[in-house]
């Protein structure tokens, strides 16, 4: 029982944070974004200690994947870039450390998110099966990865139909909340949203990072990441993934974890004006940490309080004029 | 200047260390606390990370067991090396009587924590260890600061025969440090953890984990709930062991 | 005459800056990119007496266009983002202030460069013919202006077939050098690009704004560009706009004026390692107006010697390994 | 802190000015030099620039000439303004004595510069135009002040008949003013630097031209080759008026 639920004895407990996400309810909209701090039970647990309302789990595979050497992890200036390569021990692994994250995070009330990619829409599939046993409270299904083109092709998420197969795949195997990853790159990204929808998605994660980017190095004249270029994240993608959230909520009736470049209680505000229904939190725990949960949440307390807004519910998509 | 990245530094001189290992002084300083350490980057090979075994002027200290720190190894004189960080926490120094336990390629984390803690007036003593003795490397560095050094080897061709921890025993008995700082092969950390568990001696361990950023995001380098490369790579020997070793409670 | 030409006098003059874009050469490889300081014919002479190798008019279509309402322009912490909405005064006002430019200029050896838009490859074709009158140096073609979609539909940009078109339509009716102007938000800029060059352009613009992006107000509860979205520009783009650069000049073989987020020698350096000829500097002139040409071209300069490069030439595209 | 852009105020008090126009204050202030100008935005109708009638509190006056203004004149106190900068160049102070000549929504920018010029020891005095008494605004402003206001109407409703250039005559005759600051329609700025040309008396002109960024990019404030936002608003006259004036040479 958190205050929210409190609030009923009868005193305005403050401003209602907790938001139901695909039927799961969560403690605060905030979501440690996937890939962030890996798949490993114990800085998945602690993340979710800190304050975040649900951690999702490193992008997990059939088969255990090394990713790209090194460098893969850059900060430029705006943001970051990266080209880590679905890196993961593999879903039998996974599996194991999400049963664990699970037993750790028993009692928190903080939700447990597994993400999957694979480089068919059966071996996505495949991949959820390896984790049903770990009973995670939702799936998130990665279709939007820029940094494996070269191996995988075009991603799933920039076209409707590809998009839509994976999440059929997945839906075939899986009737647990259902989560799929679009793309900020997709340039038709409303249409993606739908066809995912339709194919039964109970939610939407807006999005990946954007780009890819390249940074090159002037006196090594090359590339600096390994894998040339690498998906750009932080605070220089943020317009962009509000757009993205703007115009998925516009499509769809399904609810948005949106996800690129917040960093403070206002950027994620901005990102519930925008549609969405919990917020991603990625780079921002570059130095910072897991500190990060609770600052936001506590600098949203304090804008909510000062805005007149009681609860989320009150303000989710009010942008939209 | 040249990337958003990296500082890039050239290599002013080498010094052979153990075979297969050796120290680069490099062509300016970077800020950094003993215990914290860079990303190093050679283009078109590898990055990783590496302690900062000075800090002005910035000097390396490598042990060669795989690709990258192969092609560190035999850099020369001229040959440029691209650096980012400084990164993680160093060593919390509060003590005034320090014995260091330094193994393999963790030895080059306790140097600048030597000279340092002898700046600021405190005694130093130092234990370095190795298979044989043509695998110790630094003990130069700490004869140049006038550090006295117990060699420990596997094989007796240097100093006591047996491990570090054997060879600081008469100081633990003597009742002569007021803490104990150590990096090394994680096998050597343990024992060093186990030795100390029951007495009131605080111990500092600073851990080698892969990395890909080094500023706590990929969770590549966890230990337990810890991140080396954020919440280390130095750590309270308590806290760490509890999750590393096997015997700990 | 320059200070490269006279280093055949034998001694050493410094760094060569100087580049061959199209056929048309410029003195240093910073080009004013279009939109910023408009097409007043004032404007643009300054930023090109001030040390731009050329200078960029605003877009300009057959008929006058009002653009959207304030809020158009903004800085939003990482760059700028804007929804002008293609105002001008349309071609035969613009083709006055064309040739009051190009008298201005007159003997600084600036190039002077058009941009036109329009809604069908015929009306592209049109402003263009309405141009000639000014005898500008090279005409540049925007089919990638991401803040008009509502009105003018899919970017041309965004697809190889309608980027061709355009580019034929042009081409058809104008055989000077010929420049088009490709979008980072494609996400196959190098197919677009193969077209594009097929289709007859001398050279590539790469690229415009990326996005759209959208900044929420909080308090006023809606997006706060009129226009709801806008393109975004200035440092936050820059590794996207580089990887766009380094993918089309893996694809193609005329040159390219590498655009987005370059404020440094360094940025600008980037770019031509990248594969860029020339360089576009817009954002990079919010609060420091046109003396941002004078200091990139000096950075450049630094940079080259002390990483001894004797000519912009000898490293572009150096970045492909 | 509600976003990246703009700082949000609430309206304290409103005091009607001439008919159509309103003084609004509110309920923060911001540091700007006298002759700057913000961005104000109304969600929903438009965002202008607006002069820095005052800087503590930040006070705005309006003439209602379009939408934007006219909502602005409709504004309550408690009603919140979005504003932007401040941005552009103020007036450059050096003289002893000062003569402001303002016509219509320009008032609004010279009210700032008078009172900080007080401050400053400086002597001050104003000239305000307008058609009509019902039309001037601010004369309250100088009162406050105790700056003597020289009037003058088209229709003589107040002050001297004729434009403001007549009515400061006697002062040049006298040769009171050590430099003249006017803003006002393009028109009376004009006559005022037909009337200077010749006189080595410095002229300053404030100018308001339509903008889009008020931050030097997208050339839509441009005047000649200088742009409003960024090089202005403050202009020295002898430059502007060069590409204004059809008689100047
Ligand atoms: C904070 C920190 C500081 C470090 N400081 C130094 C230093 O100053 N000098 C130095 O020589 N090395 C140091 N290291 C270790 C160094 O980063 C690794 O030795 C290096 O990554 C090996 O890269 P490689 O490409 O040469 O070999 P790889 O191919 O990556 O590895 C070769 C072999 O060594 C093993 N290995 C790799 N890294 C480690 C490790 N950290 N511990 C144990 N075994 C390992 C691998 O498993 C493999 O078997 C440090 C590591 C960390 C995390
Ligand atoms: C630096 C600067 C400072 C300014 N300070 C003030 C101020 O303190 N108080 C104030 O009331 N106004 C000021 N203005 C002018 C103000 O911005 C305009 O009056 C406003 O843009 C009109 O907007 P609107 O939507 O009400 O009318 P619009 O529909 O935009 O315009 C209505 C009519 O007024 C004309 N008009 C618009 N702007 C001007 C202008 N600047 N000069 C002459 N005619 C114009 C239009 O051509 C049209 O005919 C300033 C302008 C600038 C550039
Ligand atoms: C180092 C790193 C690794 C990532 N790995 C994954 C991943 O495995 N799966 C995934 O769906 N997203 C991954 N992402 C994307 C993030 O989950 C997030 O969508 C993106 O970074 C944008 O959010 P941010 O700006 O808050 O970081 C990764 C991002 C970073 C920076
Ligand atoms: C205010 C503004 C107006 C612009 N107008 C145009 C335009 O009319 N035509 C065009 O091709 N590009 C236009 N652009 C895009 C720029 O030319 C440039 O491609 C883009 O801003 C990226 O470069 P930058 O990061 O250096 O600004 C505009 C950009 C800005 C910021
Ligand atoms: S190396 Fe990335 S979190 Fe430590
Ligand atoms: S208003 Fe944009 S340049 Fe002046």
């Amino acid at each position: 029982m958190d205050r929210d639920d409190r609030s009923n004895t009868g005193a305005w407990q403050g401003p209602k944070l907790s938001v139901d996400l695909a039927g799961v309810r969560l403690q605060n909209p905030l979501v440690l974004a996937s890939g962030i701090w890996g798949s490993a039970a114990g800085t998945l647990a602690r993340a979710g200690r800190a304050g975040a309302g649900a951690v999702t789990a490193k992008s997990c595979s059939i088969e255990p994947r090394r990713g790209h050497p090194n460098p893969t992890v850059l900060q430029w200036g705006h943001g970051l870039i990266n080209a880590v390569g679905l890196s993961n021990p593999g879903a039998e692994e996974e599996c194991r450390e999400l049963q664990a994250a699970k037993e750790q995070l028993g009692g928190t009330g903080v939700a447990l998110i597994a993400s999957v990619f694979g480089e068919t829409p059966e071996a996505f599939a495949q991949a959820v099966l390896a984790l049903l046993p770990a009973s995670v409270d939702l799936v998130e299904v990665n279709i939007s990865c820029p940094n494996v083109a070269a191996e995988l092709g075009r991603p799933f998420a920039l076209d409707p139909g590809p998009a839509a197969s994976v999440t059929e795949a997945v839906r075939s195997v899986y009737s647990g909340p259902l989560l799929v990853k679009l793309s900020p790159n997709a340039p038709e990204i409303a249409q993606v949203a739908r066809s995912v929808v339709e194919a039964g998605a109970d939610g939407l994660t807006v999005g990946n990072t954007l780009g890819p980017g390249m940074i090159i190095d002037l006196e090594a004249r090359r590339p600096v990441l390994s894998n040339r270029v690498g998906g750009v994240s932080g605070p220089a993608i943020r317009p962009i993934a509000v757009r993205c959230v703007y115009e998925v909520a516009a499509a769809v009736d399904v609810p948005i974890v949106g996800t690129g470049g917040v960093r403070t209680g206002a950027d994620a505000m901005e990102m519930i004006m925008a549609g969405a229904t919990a917020v991603g939190i990625g780079s921002a725990l570059e130095d910072e940490g897991e500190e990060v949960f609770g600052r936001i949440t506590r600098e949203l307390d304090q804008l909510m309080r000062q805005l007149g807004i009681k609860s989320l519910d009150e303000i989710r998509g009010c942008a939209h004029v | 200047m040249c990337s958003d990245v990296y500082t890039v530094y050239r290599v002013v001189s080498r010094r052979q260390e153990s075979e297969g290992g050796a120290s680069l002084v490099l062509d300016g300083s970077l800020r950094a606390d003993p215990g914290q350490f860079v990303m190093v980057w050679l283009p078109g090979i590898e990055e990783r990370p590496l302690a900062v075994m000075n800090d002005r002027p910035l000097s390396l200290t490598i042990r060669d067991v795989g690709p990258f720190t192969h092609a560190m190894c035999r850099l020369q004189e001229g040959d440029r090396v691209w650096v980012r960080g400084p990164y993680g926490h160093g060593f919390d120094v509060r003590s005034r009587r320090m014995l260091l336990v330094g193994g393999g390629s963790g030895i080059a984390s306790l140097t600048l924590l030597a000279s340092r803690s002898l700046d600021e007036g405190r005694e130093v003593r130092v234990a370095l260890g190795a298979r044989t003795s043509s695998q110790l490397m630094l003990g130069w560095r700490f004869d140049e600061l006038g550090i006295p050094v117990l060699y420990a080897t596997d094989d007796g061709t240097v100093g006591a025969r047996g491990t570090t921890v054997d060879a600081i025993e008469p100081l633990l008995r003597a009742g002569w440090p007021d803490a104990v700082y150590a990096c090394g092969p994680e096998p050597m950390m343990i024992a060093l953890g186990r030795r100390l568990r029951g007495t009131d001696l605080p111990l500092y361990l600073s851990f080698e984990r892969t990395m890909k950023c080094g500023f706590g995001v990929c969770g590549n380098c966890h230990l337990g709930d810890q991140l080396v490369c954020r919440d280390g790579p130095v750590f309270e020997g308590e806290k760490v062991l509890r999750v590393l070793d096997p015997l700990a409670e």
